[in-house]
């Protein structure tokens, strides 16, 4: 077999906890996102554009849907003799099995599938981001650092810095503090949970950590602390397009809002860096004679009768006459009926709304689970709120 | 799965000539059709949806697109080691140009024909809109211990039908549903049976009538088989009550168009007999702008609607510019619609581009053709 | 998404430890057979040819090259878009995870991957057997006996009785007694480890088995003595084609000579009953000008300048000038330089053996590791002895 | 990473007669060879080896086992969605049968080439056996700054050559390797230049000559650029020196069918430069019964061999009988070799069967070549 210069492990096997009732079914990079997407497909898209050909990717919550969903990797492209996408879920060796206890600790148990392809540098990506990134540049950037560690950072809001692992860089570039979730960052320049590492070194750190009764198994709190301590060569790679972890139901909207908005800089349009994905067929979506649509994205399959504003549309849709749906999300297959009312909702596949109900408004998210079936005149509070001004998150209560 | 047991065979369009400038550089096998796909894929998928495993499509010129489209049949699930899918040649001869069915077409891929294990045939057109389901046929055609079983639709409008073909295959049918006279010619009243060019036999008939057709050198399906031997075969007639569009020239293109954009039409077409697969395209869904201005309009995936749109069918990623104001048009791929232009009854094939002021118009009768990749 | 009629659950975590050094990287299921197989190629290409479109794989032992070897199912033509294949490896849920306890236990931790197509039978069959079976009949079988499960039986010698589960039939065919594995056994109809369930049967005892913790979570431990005791309707479907447990080194061995041996019954060149592979790229195999071949299968990619008798040579073996190879199992791309003779072996892939080197010899199988390394003139002793002519199996010492 | 930059075309071989009965039903991309594969299968393997991702195959006639063959590209890893494979249409007119390299054909498809985003483009013929890294040919021409490279094998036999192409293209050139004269025709000496059909240059360079061509309708690319242009382009020679056959009538054929004996050069064609894909297939591997007798032979999977093979080369699932001798012969797939036989000096096409004591003899300048599915 070819030896490989870099090739990419790809975190997957979160189960997105505070995405709640999205993630009841699936990991969190199998929610859907953006009208045709899953949230996987913008890390697995991205190693396709940048090049990349061997991609493990590593599930372990719930991964039914996601292991038929990747497959082999042909949606992406990523279907190659040598290399490609392989699943790697948690195993038993000759010792007996062990489930993957951190996000270091798993890809240390595959330590076996990376040598296969002896790669001069490996890449650790998260199936969590809605991000576009060349990764190239990035592992361009690393071997002209000649690094054992580069990591792809963000500014984030200082407010916020406190959710991320935030670093101080010298000037050149080097990483000379690292703290992980600090109640008081000393910086807002964020770890996006990108890294490239050199193979050898990630080989001896992750034997070390693996070792370590004590570590937790985490590349941000144990494994980069760790190499930073012992003074390897670590640097930053500033990226500066748009990148959100989608880890909340708040977080998760405001991303779905940002894909309606040119001045978010979030462009799913640019042929150059095509997004892929995988749905199943569906015809062209029709818009009825006596509609408003606007600000919107709308998806195959869907039937439009009534008014959309401000709002994603996924595949098979209905919205019957006389229905707004305003600043929502609506999942596949959602049947909206008649003169229903839906506004700064998220409402879950399959979901139908009978005639005349009231989902949602105000201020606030208003999330409604897959599979429900609402009587007409159904009408549907407030879970969470939304400030989005501020841009401060709280939560209220679950459905 | 007695569907394992039937084979389909589509075959292709002799007159290439028919929707003029679409069909210059394409099959009509491979023409657009309904914002998704291309005129085959509604009988490929019928053929798929039904229990149909190996599917050999004949083809003649022009056959570059329809590799592109078909590949090896995977976007049908028909990527399979053994059976699966066949792009088969025609008969070289020039001369079949006025056959409606070509069995010397089927000759020249008689080894392909021994080849295959399966006792049935479907034999279709590959310019035919439907959502039939094969099933059905063959349980009929087994009732009725027919030798050949048409499908056909009953046509009976209080108002004169609203497109009536002019070289119909007519049916004659006596209380059984057999068929007792097949005409060909211009319906000439309301009330008539309307032969489709679906069919399915027991291959061994069809090898049988191969080497009568080579004896006597008359290769008409219709004309020259069927015609002829009303009497001698058993031949039934199988009545299909689905959406049913046979396209044989512009006004049939642009008309089975605008029949999409009565919901209950597309609702009928896309979602009565399972999906109509199609070549899988990535791209995002379709986006309205602020000034976008909608209605009564089918549209594919990766638009960006920034103008107004009336009674038009959009295939997938239009650009419809501020200003712009598109009605009873189709739009194909990629069709770029600049500012303030005005398209009424047109049809773009793909990638035009419509400059900034532009104005096309054309009517119901005789629709504006503009050929692909042109500036207007 | 439409019902099925039957769909398959495959059993492929087992680690089948009696082959030892054969199963040291890979499960048995992926252990090489036959010169151009793989152990789990048989039931695969068995479903496709008996017109089963989906199967469900559980994977739990070493699974990495079974994962990619299996993909999407597309070698055997079992890659669907509606069912298809789908590699079932043990995985986390909202209460934590379990990794398969037995073989009843990893189907029902997989019970929602059947529900989604409401089969009305359930398959469930090993990756470990040699055999070609059209499950088809076994299926229209049990539905003509309105079955609650229908097992697969053979006749085995009766001194073997004891290493399967055996059962004892009503002159209707109905089980009327079952023993696993019995010490002294009162039949000699041996279960295949091939059962039809009726699928609401099959949740319902796997959800009791499930409950019961005195359970060893088995089938023919636990699940079926339990039907048989609560008197379920259990048929016994006869099959008298070639069927091989191979088990253990000696089987393995002997299963490899059948292949060979036209009396034996198991014809692999049946165009009809096609056995599917996946194997790289290789170029015919070179005969040379002095040599001579018989009684042998030889891959492609090999290259053979000197005498095989009675073997089965898989990928691109060379065998130089002067060897001699006798009733042996060669794998892919092993090196046997000149002058060397092997006899009754089996020789794991890779593997490079030195000039004049003696391996193996007399009534016995000399087992040799992948990837070894000999030095010319190695001798080779004996480890495992086998007496063939009298069907009884002793083990000596492993390498 | 820089391959990635390259495209590759394949263009089709004019003459179709060259392989007689042979090329009767195929063309010459998909003539059968070495056990395994189709002639085709050696340049797109070269290519797919080397990191092209994108390849165009320009076919005419026969073309339906070539589609078979390569379907969209699964078995060289080119069933991608954007890049891959592609099989484009020859130019029609028939006149243009004498261009060895007929730019006409690249003008047809010169969309296709628009939208094609790499900067290189590697042309080869399809007739070409040899094992070449174009990662070192586009070094190469780089280093030279290049307008075209063509690749070349130095010939130099103390005694004259095995074959000889009667066609060839020769190359004078200077010390630095720069070509300073072209000449098509019969080498007379036993030390020369042979040019092999392949090629690299900008596609910006092949955009303007194809300008330059429709100007003019000037379309060989030999004779109508190369030769005149001689001094206008700088034109490189890159030495190839691996194992190369090019294949242009039955002697070429069957010659270079009995070099792979050569356990030496089935090493060198097969092993150096990465494997030689091709359409998988399914089968056993070869049995060897008792009776076997096979010496020097090159022998696909899926065979079962009771009878003598001496110096022959046998596809995939032929079977020889007991008592059967086949010796300097070459049998292709599903060949059928009855008891008490004798076959020396033929080539038989595939699924020929040779029935209970037949006989056949050729020779080495003249062998017996026999058509697919005869029974002798």
């Amino acid at each position: 077999m070819q030896t490989k210069e870099c090739i990419a492990m790809l975190l997957a096997g979160g189960q997105g906890s505070r995405l709640r009732v999205l993630t009841k079914n699936v990991a969190k990079p199998a929610v859907p996102f953006g009208g045709q997407y899953r949230i996987i497909d913008f890390s697995l898209s991205n190693c396709r554009n940048s090049g990349i050909d061997t991609v493990g990717v590593l599930t372990q919550y719930k991964p039914l849907f996601l292991n038929s969903y990747i497959g082999i990797g042909s949606t992406w492209d990523l279907n190659y003799q040598q290399g490609g996408t392989t699943i790697l879920p948690p195993f038993v060796g000759e010792d007996g099995g062990e489930w993957y206890k951190g996000t270091a600790h798993a890809v240390y148990q595959n330590l076996d599938f990376i040598e296969q392809f002896q790669p001069e540098n490996v890449l650790i990506l998260s199936g969590d981001h809605i991000y576009k990134m060349d990764y190239s540049q990035l592992l361009n950037y690393h071997k002209e650092k000649n690094a054992d560690i580069t990591i792809a950072v963000i500014e984030v809001p200082w407010e916020e810095a406190g959710r991320f692992g935030v670093m101080a860089l010298s000037e050149q570039g080097e990483i000379v503090e690292f703290q992980e979730k600090p109640e008081i960052p000393e910086s807002n320049l964020a770890s996006m949970g990108v890294y490239v590492f050199r193979t050898d070194v990630l080989k001896s750190y992750l034997t070390m950590d693996a070792k370590d009764s004590a570590s937790q198994n985490d590349f941000g709190k144990n494994v980069i602390p760790r190499m930073l301590a012992e003074g390897k060569k670590m640097f930053a790679y500033p990226f500066c397009g748009y990148w959100k972890d989608v880890g909340t139901i708040e977080s998760y909207w405001m991303a779905s809002m940002d894909i309606l908005d040119d001045k978010a800089n979030f462009n799913i349009f640019d042929s150059a860096w095509c997004i892929y994905s995988a749905n199943p067929p569906q015809p062209p979506h029709y818009i009825g004679a006596a509609v408003r649509v606007k600000e919107a994205l709308i998806s195959e399959g869907c039937s439009i009768h009534g008014e959309v504003d401000h709002s994603v549309i996924f595949p098979g849709v209905t919205i019957g006459k006389g229905s707004q749906v305003k600043g929502s999300v609506i999942m596949s297959n959602v049947k909206i009926e008649a003169n229903v009312k839906i506004e700064n909702a998220i409402i879950g596949e399959n979901t139908v709304i009978g005639d005349g109900s009231l989902i949602g408004g105000g201020s606030k998210i208003t999330m409604v689970e897959d599979n429900q079936k609402f009587a007409p005149n159904t009408r549907l509070g407030v879970l969470l709120t939304i400030k989005r001004a501020e841009k401060t998150l709280s939560e209220v209560a679950g459905v | 799965m007695t569907m394992k047991n039937v084979m389909g065979i589509i075959h292709h369009h002799k007159n290439e000539q028919a929707l003029q400038e679409i069909t210059r550089h394409r099959c009509m096998a491979s023409v657009p059709y309904g914002g998704n796909y291309r005129l085959i894929d509604f009988t490929l998928s019928n053929m798929v949806n039904s229990g149909i495993c190996n599917v050999a499509v004949i083809a003649d010129f022009n056959i570059r697109s329809l590799i592109e489209h078909l590949g090896r049949g995977k976007d049908w699930g028909l990527d399979k080691k053994n059976d699966g899918l066949f792009i088969l040649p025609a008969a070289s001869t020039q001369a079949a140009n006025c056959r409606k069915v070509d069995l010397e077409d089927l000759f020249r891929n008689v080894d392909y024909l021994e080849r295959s294990k399966e006792k049935y045939v479907v034999l279709s057109g590959s310019n035919i809109i439907s959502s039939l389901d094969y099933k059905k046929v063959l349980r009929f055609h087994e009732e009725k211990g027919a030798d050949v079983t048409l499908i056909y639709q009953s046509v009976n409008t209080p108002h004169p039908p609203k497109r009536v073909h002019s070289e119909a295959v007519l049916l004659e049918l006596d209380s059984d549903g057999r068929v007792t006279e097949l005409l060909v010619g211009k319906p000439g009243w309301q009330s008539y049976n309307l032969a489709t060019d679906m069919y399915i036999f027991e291959k061994s008939l069809l090898m049988r009538i191969l080497r009568e057709c080579l004896r006597y050198q008359q290769w008409d399906f219709i004309g020259d088989v069927l015609c002829k031997q009303t009497r001698g075969l058993k031949i039934y007639a199988y009545p299909y009550e689905g959406y049913l569009a046979i396209i044989n020239s512009i006004p049939d293109y642009y008309y089975y168009h605008m029949d999409l954009l009565e919901p209950g039409i597309w609702r009928k077409l896309f979602y009565s007999c399972g999906p109509v697969y199609t070549k899988l395209k990535d791209g995002p869904s379709t986006k309205y702008y602020g000034t976008a201005d909608v209605r009564n309009a089918l549209v594919a995936n990766g638009c960006m609607i920034s103008g107004r749109v009336e009674n038009s069918v959009l295939f997938r990623g239009v650009r419809i510019a501020k200003g712009a104001w598109v009605k009873n048009s189709i739009i194909m791929s990629e069709g770029d619609i600049g500012e303030d232009t005005l398209l009424d009854g047109v049809i773009l094939d793909k990638n035009v581009c419509v400059q900034r002021g532009g104005k096309l118009t054309g009517d119901n009768k005789k629709p504006l053709v503009i050929g692909k990749r042109l500036v207007v």
